[in-house]
């Protein structure tokens, strides 16, 4: 019953939200959900933590270390996101931005995200991962076409069209993997069960796997934002409300990467790792490479982050592709990080954006006067996201680099090499566009002070992530990062 | 004990820090509390660092938090500590100096965050030197650069700091990167996941040639570019003028020494056994630096950018002592290698000392009129007169007069030159004896250069009201220039005990013990330093001049008992004295402009305008500037060509939808073609 | 024991009572080249005890570094009269320093005089200080390369294990000569004679040393004066003992000394008797040509170590 | 729970390449309507292939498969288009990026190009069905194809509905279909998205006045 409570928590408070009118009572509702979510998420870190993995419902769900890390970051930037949500969307009703009733359906709808990306972590069938994964997409048009007006409209047109098609090549590659898994498990598989294939998967069809592979990177890979397929991500990211941003940056992405993963493992097995590797290398590196020149060279601050994101979900697939034992247990740290400090920014967008009504960074002057404590907070996460010691993702990135330089294969090394380059790059372009928003003279006529208190208690608790994981991680994390690497690397 | 005295420290500047946030309403209450304990933890860290090196102990300490992957250690040896003191020496001072500086800003600024990052700043440089672990190395290292880069952009309305903070900010990040990547090609030797120095401690032994000189030009680029040598000094004249002048005191005086130690520990201890050409690469770096340095630096009429400039002149001799003892070393003249490493050293306690007096003397200068542009100032002495001594001590002490202390290091670095006649390569040799040229240069030029810094703001008329209106600073900020000055005179005056000092260093670093060629000597009291090639005695020097002078003024003064002096104005031609008189700085060093026109590419632009009668000048304006070679022929069209291309790719965002489908459907059909084949 | 006193006082008589002398002789002769009759040998004398009995003038802007000037000259070219091995090769006072400490002394009377001239306030002696300071700048590298030449080639920075050193040669090498040339050239330059700098004149495009010292008076301006004398000197001393110190007494022996001094005497004059020749023969050059005589000097003294180096 | 079954039907291979042509028609089509009866034809025959599965495979949670595409692909999805077509009032001409033939010859090259990589497996195929993946491939990626050179909102569903077609024929011919609940989510979730993609494109109308989608350029760099 341990994961069916887990599923059915975020889905009895979004029918909650739904069913009471008064959204003074569901927003509440929606935060208390939420976090009995990150309890009860605890509770079931403890319990994987003790027992390696837990499987269910005759093996219909399973979670192991893997999808625990990923639940566990649903429900933290979950939380933070339904907190940020109160006062975020206070304030555009304040403003007037859209009916109130709607608001039933924004908190519905964000619930029901969270179920699902909460789904795709549990669930032990490949084919119904699937599903999960289309169904976050399905659950989250609406939220990004939330204001409904003209670019909102298209960003959602945008981002279920291309995200469908993406999915709808990830299940080519799921059929593959069942096809070629049948000379294996029978004609009949009545299970597309994770378990039971990477059991076998060392017998399956070689040709067919490479292909399904492909496929799936290519298809989840879309969702994920690697690039060149990630044309939907600054879109999306830049229209909806920001706390869908967050939850987009920090958590969809993951959700995504977790079903390429689930895959990577078995085609590691099947054929090797260098094959799967070598992809998500490819990837990985030109999503990073895709990235800079819209990072160097922005407008609105929403899509810079938006941008950032593809960035690092680039680097993480490249510390997945690196595959040393380290480099993965970075890559999974960087997983959290990125979640972590990625929200914070977009909420800290978010803030900006009640503030100056505009996205355009150009209309925005010195944030640090006129919002200090958005400001500060918005310091730390760019050096945070930039990847500046002492923060959190440069611990990650630091393991990634330092294995892929020891793993003494000239290919790593030359992307390697690379990579740091192109940080570097991002790296200025940050410090640019954001700096120039935070240290400047003020206009005279913009109010001094936050927005909301909700926003900023929001965004304290990721901070306190981010400086925690900075100088300390926890001994379970630990534990749960190295079981992910012998997990990914079939230790 | 140590141990207990370091975590105290570390407290304490926490602590500090954390109090100058708390105080919201008593702003300067909270600041004041915090450059105390600031100065508290100094004078801790101080007696670390002298028990260190007296007592001959390495110190070990592992903090057992859980991080990712490794413990965070910290290791005191005695070149830590040597750099520690120096740390710690400049930070007391410092802290002491901005109890009247941040007067400056009181009500003014919102200064909670001041104090918190001077604190910071003062703890992370402690660390950095004490870090005996790469990632806690690359932590508190970057920890030091972001704390310095809110120092630098304290005053954030204006652009040009903005600027200044900005470019510091990313030379620093491209630094550590360097500096990380160094790390990583060493890892993948050694792999040892705890990343603690002790084991890259063997790398040299065991990586090939080819690496070991990838991670030498690595940390050469990577340090070189926080020590500022020439041509990746970019940030340096920038950012240093951009800080308040507490902070600049210690970014200038001992921030930048941070990559030196990171030059000592990489080639001394990481990377040995090392080619001559690698020190004869730092050797020339060094030269060109010192040289280059101070050019641009006489052409200066920012007193701060003047001093920025000067830095990275000092750099490059602290760059010459080490490069020579890089050089002794791979030949194994281990005594040789010795004696250019105490000199190296010795410059960078030196410049430690001075350039930090120089620039509290700016500051104070800038307290008192409000302006840093020299051709405003004039007249100085005569309305900051306890600062303009003080000035006038570091301005001596850095030209390297004798018997300040700028001597005894310029000094060392010649005779470690000269020793270079004992190597076997020609090349080296002749390379040593020009590299003596230049630092003989470079000393001639500091002097004109600080003749002008001096001469032009503190002497002649007062050319601004600014000037016109100084008064003198707080007290406590000339007590605490009156220690460096102090310093100044006796690191000058009793080099042989700061020398044996450093060479506990070296016995460690090296292991070679030179203590009995620079034995002590008694004779009238003096201690003489002697080296294999040559002595001195500068408290002699002193002594005989004293003598001389009492002499002189004696005789004088039975030759004409009625002496008397008659105060007058200046001749000037007939025309009473005016303050436009007076030689300017853009005149003083005009001749230098023409010589070297070739480097600094002037430009300059002269506007008359008459009167109606064409005969009567009514107005001249005259412009005139010096292209930065390296800022326009490298740095700009870099990032030129950067941008441009970044404005060229971003069509592949068209917005369209289909366009954005063309993208996977050509990726899927190309992978799908590449994986068949 | 009587060595350790007796000789520094006999240097320091010698350097600083025969300076002026050379100035004489060396205004006599030149005087005599053109043909006109000339001062006393002694005049410089008469001069010095006349300002030395006048009172002063002081500009009103000018501070306490324009009175210290004068004197931070004088008694820092009084050390270099310890230092510098005159009459004997032992010089007891040479622990006290080197040949870089020499150079460094000058350097601090000059940096005085710089200052000094910048401190009334006058534009004339802002533009000698400018000046005075370019040539110096440009003189340094090339004085220290020839120095360091001899430095090297004898194994010691310090002047009296030089001139020690140096007796054992016979014959110049072709390496020592180049440095002797660039060194001579180099004193030219630091004397302030022509064809750097006119030591007669108050014109203001030609002034150098002059211009810094435009408003200084009586006893002040003795000292300074004096001061030049003594530098001009102890240059011709380094050069003649370091590179011809034959004859030069070993020890403190009276008849040593003796015919040490008269030695000395007869060098000095044959080197103010060339310097006479060169002030006659040559005009001042132009500001900006002096970087290209003090170039030759310093490539000569590049040559000289690279020729020492390479045939040793 | 090792079973091999063996469906060898030339029938099949017969039917999957009705399907392509099925496809291939979208792309010739210039009508609207013709479009979207095309894509009720070949779910129709898709429903034909699944059921013969069904039938000689022996499993028979297939049949439900059937039903189920029958009854949503065959009926409900086209009449949903066909009432978005009204109530948008879309004129039924298609708007290509390329040229009639231009799109029929690179259509050619989608399926070259589906063979060619397919071709390694393949040899390894024992059955008679050899057409069948490589088919469904060059199905998906010509329903893609569709995606990419259509301006309309509505020819992109079909394209998307396209390709999904190719899949569950792939599906269904080279492993017989997925596990049920599987088959039943994705169901779902097509209607779903169709359903929601119909809405956006009459919001999409409501506010652009036009359901060209070249219009949705406002957001880009």
């Amino acid at each position: 019953m341990l994961i069916s409570i887990f599923l059915f928590i975020p889905l009895i408070t979004a029918v909650a939200c739904v069913l009471i009118k008064k959204h003074n009572v569901s927003k509440y509702i929606s935060v208390a959900g939420s976090f009995a979510l990150l309890l009860y998420n605890i509770y079931l870190g403890y319990t994987i933590y003790l027992n390696r993995s837990l499987t269910e419902l005759n093996g219909f769900f399973y979670v192991d270390a893997l999808s625990l890390l990923t639940a566990q970051i649903v429900s933290v930037v979950g939380f933070a996101a339904a907190l940020y949500s109160i006062g975020y969307m206070d304030a555009e009703l304040h403003a007037a931005e859209f009916p109130e009733k709607r608001l039933r359906w924004y908190y519905f709808l964000f619930h029901m995200f969270i179920f699902t990306m909460l789904a795709v972590c549990v669930a032990n069938n490949l084919g119904i991962m699937w599903v999960a994964i289309e169904a976050t997409t399905l659950s989250t048009t609406f939220l990004v076409g939330f204001y409904n007006k003209k670019p909102h409209q298209e960003a959602a047109w945008k981002y279920i069209i291309i995200c469908t098609v993406g999915i709808t090549l990830a299940l080519f590659g799921v059929i593959l993997t069942y096809h070629s898994s049948k000379n294996v498990v029978g004609e009949i598989g009545y299970a597309l069960n994770w378990t039971d294939l990477l059991a076998v998967a060392d017998r399956f069809e070689p040709h067919l796997m490479k292909l399904a592979f492909l496929f799936i990177i290519i298809g989840y890979g879309t969702k994920a934002g690697l690039a060149p397929m990630h044309t939907w991500l600054p879109d999306a990211h830049s229209q909806a409300p920001s706390p869908i941003s967050a939850l987009f940056s920090g958590v969809l992405l993951n959700c995504s990467l977790y079903g390429i993963i689930r895959f990577h493992v078995i085609s590691s097995k099947c054929l090797g790792p260098n094959y799967s590797c070598t992809l998500l290398m490819a990837f990985g590196l030109t999503s990073v490479i895709v990235s800079i020149p819209f990072i160097l060279v922005q407008r609105d601050y929403k899509r810079l982050f938006a941008f950032s994101s593809i960035e690092h979900i680039g680097f993480i697939a490249l510390g997945l592709g690196f595959g040393g034992m380290y480099s993965i247990y970075g890559a999974e740290l960087h997983t959290f990080n990125h979640a972590v400090a990625k929200s914070l920014l977009f909420f800290c967008g978010g803030n900006l954006f009640l503030k100056y009504k505009t996205r355009e960074m150009e209309s925005i002057k010195g944030i640090i006067r006129t919002m200090p404590v958005t400001g500060v907070i918005l310091i730390i996460a760019v050096f945070a996201i930039t990847g500046i010691p002492p923060f959190n993702i440069f611990v990650s990135e630091f393991i990634v680099l330092a294995d892929a330089f020891s793993s003494g294969s000239a290919f790593v090394l030359i992307f390697t090499s690379l990579l740091i380059v192109f940080l570097v790059l991002i790296f200025v372009g940050y410090i640019n566009n954001i700096f120039k928003m935070i240290f400047s003279e003020p206009a005279e006529t913009v109010v001094q002070g936050e927005v909301s208190k909700f926003t900023i208690a929001a965004m304290c608790f990721l901070l306190i992530f981010v400086l925690i994981i900075s100088f300390y991680v926890p001994p379970i994390m630990r534990v749960i990062l190295s079981q992910i690497s012998d997990i990914i690397r079939n230790a | 004990m140590i141990e207990h005295l370091f975590v105290l420290s570390i407290t304490l500047f926490a602590l500090g820090a954390l109090f100058a946030l708390c105080f919201y309403k008593w702003q300067m209450l909270g600041n004041y509390l915090s450059f105390i304990l600031a100065a508290i933890a100094s004078c801790v860290n101080i007696a670390i660092a002298i028990s260190v090196l007296f007592n001959h102990t390495a110190e070990r300490f592992n903090f057992l938090l859980y991080h990712a992957i490794i413990t965070y250690s910290f290791l005191i040896d005695s070149l830590s500590a040597i750099f520690i003191l120096a740390i710690s020496v400049i930070s007391l001072i410092a802290s002491v100096y901005s109890l009247g500086y941040t007067k400056l800003y009181v009500n003014k600024r919102d200064m909670r965050f001041f104090g918190f990052h001077f604190n910071l700043f003062l703890l992370a440089m402690i660390l950095v030197v004490t870090a005996n672990n790469a990632l806690v190395f690359m932590i508190v290292w970057e920890l030091m650069t972001i704390v310095s880069f809110f120092l630098v952009i304290f005053e954030y309305e204006n652009p040009f700091h903005r600027k200044a903070g900005f470019v510091y900010l990313f030379m620093s990040y491209i630094c550590a990167v360097f500096i990380s990547v160094a790390f990583f090609i060493m890892f993948s030797y050694v792999k040892t996941w705890t990343f603690d120095f002790d084991s890259f401690r063997y790398a040299g032994d065991i990586m090939p040639a080819i690496s070991k000189n990838i991670v030498f030009f690595l940390v050469l680029i990577g340090f070189g570019i926080k020590a500022g040598i020439f041509p990746l000094h970019l940030w340096l004249p920038l950012a240093h003028p951009a800080a308040p002048s507490n902070v600049s005191m210690v970014m200038s005086g001992v921030m930048i020494k941070t990559a030196i130690y990171g030059f000592i520990r990489f080639y001394f201890e990481f990377l040995t056994p090392s080619p001559p050409w690698w020190g004869i690469i730092i050797l020339i770096i060094g030269a060109s630096s010192a040289i280059l340095g101070i050019l641009y630096a006489l052409l200066e009429k920012d007193i701060k950018t003047l001093l920025a400039y000067s830095s990275v002149e000092n750099i490059g001799i602290i760059l010459i002592g080490i490069g020579l003892s890089m050089i002794f070393k791979s030949y194994n003249l281990m005594a040789l290698s010795s004696l250019a490493m105490i000199a190296g050293l010795y410059h960078v306690l030196n410049h430690a000392v001075f350039k930090s007096l120089l620039f509290g003397c700016a500051g104070n200068i800038y307290y008192s009129t409000h302006t840093k542009n020299i051709e405003q100032l004039g007249g100085l002495i005569k309305r900051l007169q306890v600062t303009a001594p003080l000035f006038l001590v570091a301005v001596l002490s850095i030209s390297a007069i004798p018997p300040l202390n700028g001597f005894v290091s310029e000094w060392l670095i010649f005779q470690s030159l000269l020793n270079g006649f004992t190597i076997p390569s020609v090349i080296v040799k002749v390379l040593t004896a020009i590299c003596g040229a230049t630092v003989a240069l470079t000393g001639a030029l500091v002097a004109t250069c600080f003749v002008k810094a001096f001469g032009i703001s503190f002497l002649a008329m007062p050319r601004s009201e600014y000037a016109q209106h100084a008064r003198e600073v707080p007290v406590i900020m000339y007590v605490s220039m009156g220690l460096l000055a102090g310093l100044c005179i006796f690191m000058g005056l009793f080099p042989v005990k700061i020398m044996t000092t450093i060479n506990h260093v070296n016995t460690e670093l090296l292991g070679v013990n030179i203590a009995h060629t620079i034995t002590s000597y008694d004779w009238l009291q003096t201690k003489t330093l002697q080296t294999n090639f040559s002595e001195i005695s500068l408290k002699s020097v002193t002594v005989f001049g004293l003598m001389f002078f009492a002499i002189t003024v004696g005789a004088i003064t039975l030759i004409n008992p009625g002496f008397t002096k008659k105060i007058y104005k200046t001749w000037t031609c007939g025309i009473s004295p005016e303050p436009r008189f007076g030689y300017t700085a853009t005149a003083f060093s005009k001749p230098f402009r023409i010589i070297f026109s070739n480097l600094y590419r002037p430009r300059r632009e002269i506007e008359t305008t008459y009167t109606v009668p064409k005969y009567f000048v009514k107005s001249i304006v005259y412009i005139a500037e010096i292209t930065p070679i390296f800022e326009k022929y490298f740095y700009a069209p870099l990032s030129r060509y950067v941008l441009s291309i970044s404005n060229k790719v971003r069509w592949i965002h068209t917005g369209s939808v289909h366009i954005y489908l063309v993208y996977i459907f050509i990726t899927l059909i190309i992978s799908m073609l590449v994986i068949g084949w | 024991m009587i060595q350790l006193i007796i000789l520094p006082i006999l240097q320091i008589v010698v350097i600083a009572g025969l300076s002026p002398l050379i100035k004489g002789f060396i205004n006599n002769i030149e005087a005599r080249f053109q043909c006109r009759k000339g001062s006393s040998l002694f005049q410089p004398y008469y001069n010095l005890a006349k300002l030395f009995r006048k009172d002063a003038v002081i500009s009103e802007t000018a501070s306490w570094i324009f009175i210290a000037t004068p004197y931070v000259t004088f008694v820092s070219i009084l050390i270099i009269a310890l230092l510098v091995p005159v009459l004997s090769s032992t010089v007891p006072a040479n622990f006290t320093g080197d040949v870089i400490l020499v150079i460094y002394l000058f350097a601090l009377g000059r940096f005085f005089l710089a200052l000094s001239s910048l401190d009334t306030g006058s534009a004339f002696g802002g533009m000698g200080g400018s000046r005075e300071m370019t040539i110096s700048s440009m003189a340094e590298p090339a004085m220290m390369l020839s120095v360091f030449n001899v430095a090297i080639i004898n194994g010691s920075t310090n002047l009296s294990n030089i001139t020690q050193a140096m007796l054992s040669y016979k014959l110049l090498s072709p390496s020592l000569f180049l440095s002797l040339a660039a060194l001579a050239i180099v004193i030219i330059a630091e004397a302030g004679r022509i064809p750097v700098d006119n030591p007669f004149t108050h014109l203001e495009l030609t002034m150098i040393h002059e211009g810094m010292i435009l408003e200084f008076s009586g006893r002040y301006l003795a000292l300074i004066e004096w001061a030049s004398c003594m530098k001009l000197l102890i240059l011709l001393t380094i050069l003649v003992n370091t590179f011809l110190p034959w004859g030069i007494a070993s020890g403190l022996t009276f008849p040593g000394l003796i015919v040490s001094f008269f030695l000395y005497i007869v060098k000095i004059g044959f080197f103010a008797f060339l310097i006479a020749i060169v002030e006659s023969s040559f005009a001042k050059v132009r500001l900006f040509r002096i970087p290209n005589l003090l170039g030759t000097s310093f490539v000569l003294a590049v040559l000289a170590i690279i020729t020492h180096y390479i045939v040793s | 729970m090792k079973q091999h079954i063996i469906v060898n039907s030339q029938t099949i291979d017969v039917l999957a390449v009705m399907m392509l042509i099925a496809t291939i028609l979208h792309i010739s089509t210039g009508r609207l309507t013709t479009c979207v009866w095309a894509y009720a034809i070949r779910s129709f025959i898709l429903a034909c292939a699944s059921g013969i599965i069904a039938y000689l495979s022996g499993i028979y949670h297939i049949f439900i498969t059937t039903g189920i595409t029958l009854v949503i692909k065959v009926v409900i999805i086209p009449w949903f288009l066909f009432y978005i077509i009204k109530k948008v009032g879309i004129k039924k001409e298609v708007e290509s990026f390329l040229s009639f033939t231009l799109s029929l010859l690179c259509s050619c090259g989608v399926i070259l190009v589906a063979y060619y990589a397919t071709e390694p497996i393949i040899q390894f195929e024992s059955t008679l069905m050899k057409h069948c993946l490589p088919i469904s491939i060059a199905i998906t990626l010509v329903g893609f194809f569709t995606m990419i050179t259509r301006k309309k909102a509505i020819t992109q569903i079909l394209g998307l509905l396209a390709m999904e077609d190719g899949l569950f024929f792939a599906a269904l011919s080279t492993s017989y279909g997925m596990p049920l609940i599987v088959e039943l989510g994705v169901f779902f979730d097509i209607l779903v998205s169709v359903i929601i993609m119909g809405i956006y494109v009459y919001r999409i109308k409501e506010t652009f006045e036009s359901i060209d989608i070249g219009f949705l350029k406002e957001l880009r760099e």
